[in-house]
């Protein structure tokens, strides 16, 4: 998996490419961290739309993110997430948790 | 081994890099069948969860085997995945949704919940020291061509 | 079975279907080592010659079981292609550009010589009525890094 | 392996696309020489440029039609082909054998 990185005021913008599974799931958890541990972040949005594949190992490293950003009033938002990663994040029940919009654009149009 | 073309079976290390490779063998494997974008991608799921699993869970402490024997008759799949590691030995609670003996791992807990909603059947068998099968069919809407 | 991640072992029936079967899931296996497309197609190239031969030769009236296994090693490739077939009798033969003993199938009998090209190096082993074992090395660009 | 045939005049034009291996040259051999059989043709034209893969078992089946076109004073033209393919046919000797064009375009203002 690839990420990239941007932050926006409060806003720390996360666009992830490739297959989010345990192997890469430590690597996201890194990168992340490292930047929640820099300042507070109103929001964190996932950009999902070049996100291949995801299973329950990422299901649990976002879920570990959401506790943390939450816990600082926080929200984590995702975005175009393809119907393999739509199917997993509802069965979870992750997409109780988080804000789910379908591309970037429309995260930019509804905050 | 059965003399039908579509049995194929896979060793691989327990690395966690093995885990995409499974994957697309799987995939690879069941595109015969002419399979739509949600089978193989249910598929590929069910693989991913049980070979971290077998990764993870199986062999905590070190790098094990891991065998995938995959067998397609008619429109239906048989999935084996197997490793000779630590074993299960709650065997009765390991398929309840969020339970998982590895929270400080951020496991979901949702590894078998995923399988048997994905899959149509799963079956575990365990052995403590031993290791793991796990056992899932899925019917196809088509049928092998022959 | 090593127990490094870069091993992987494979087993299908002789059966045509599995000549792009088994050159994607090599083709898969070697994409760790990140490739170029050119290497990657020399294998691909390679095992297709390899798994045919087993296929056509090995079980010219029955279908049997071809074995693939792969090793990565720093920068190098082991590729060890296995059936249980009629064997070899000409093994000093074999080698020779256009030799052929099955021109009735329109073999071009360029199958072993396009391997010696387009891998580092190719060996054979036969035993009449046991099978063959064809194993290749090449040398990649670059190093796996685990 | 997929094909699509037509007829210009005393010409055979086959696209094809996928992989010719042995597994698909046996319905490479029997499409083409189902047509071979209803009359001469001048020239027999395989457009590659779909083509992703070839083994020595496509180039076995290849040499055969040229054969048989050959001995009927036709030529076999080859165009399109990608570097894989273009590295089978120089070293198995075909591109010896048949004409090769960049693309069915350049054939057709060669022709
Ligand atoms: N191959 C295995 N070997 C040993 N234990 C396993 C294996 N697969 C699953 N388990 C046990 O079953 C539990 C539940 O698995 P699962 O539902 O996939 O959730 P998770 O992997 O998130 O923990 C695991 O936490 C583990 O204790
Ligand atoms: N796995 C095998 N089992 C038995 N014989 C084989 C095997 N592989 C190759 N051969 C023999 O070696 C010959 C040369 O092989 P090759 O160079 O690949 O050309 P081709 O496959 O076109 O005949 C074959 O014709 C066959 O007699």
């Amino acid at each position: 998996m690839e990420m990239e990185l941007k932050k926006r005021g409060n806003k720390l913008i996360v666009k992830m490419s490739g297959e989010l599974d345990h192997h890469s799931s430590e690597y996201f958890r890194d990168v992340i961290d490292n930047e929640l541990n820099k300042g507070i972040f109103d929001e964190l949005i996932l950009d999902m739309s070049q996100l291949q594949f995801m299973d329950s190992s990422g299901v649990g490293v976002i879920l570990g993110r959401y506790k943390k950003v939450s816990s600082l009033n926080g929200q984590v938002i995702v975005s175009g997430m393809n119907s393999q990663v739509t199917k997993i994040a509802k069965f979870s029940g992750l997409l109780k948790l988080v804000k789910c919009y379908d591309s970037l654009s429309e995260v930019d149009e509804k905050l | 081994m059965t003399t039908t073309n579509n049995y194929m079976e896979l060793k691989v290390s327990s690395n966690s890099q093995n885990e995409s490779f499974c994957r697309v063998v799987v995939a690879a494997f069941v595109s015969r069948i002419d399979p739509t974008i949600e089978e193989i991608n249910d598929v590929k799921t069910a693989v991913s969860e049980a070979v971290t699993n077998s990764t993870i869970h199986g062999y905590p402490d070190e790098i094990g085997e891991i065998k995938i024997i995959a067998k397609i008759e008619d429109d239906e799949l048989f999935l084996e995945i197997q490793d000779y590691g630590v074993g299960i030995s709650n065997l009765n609670k390991v398929k309840e949704p969020l339970y998982t003996t590895r929270p400080e791992l951020e496991r979901s807990g949702m590894g078998f919940t995923i399988m048997e909603n994905f899959m149509d059947s799963v079956e575990i068998t365990s052995n403590l020291n031993q290791g793991t099968t796990v056992r899932m069919k899925k019917k196809f809407s088509s049928s092998i061509k022959e």
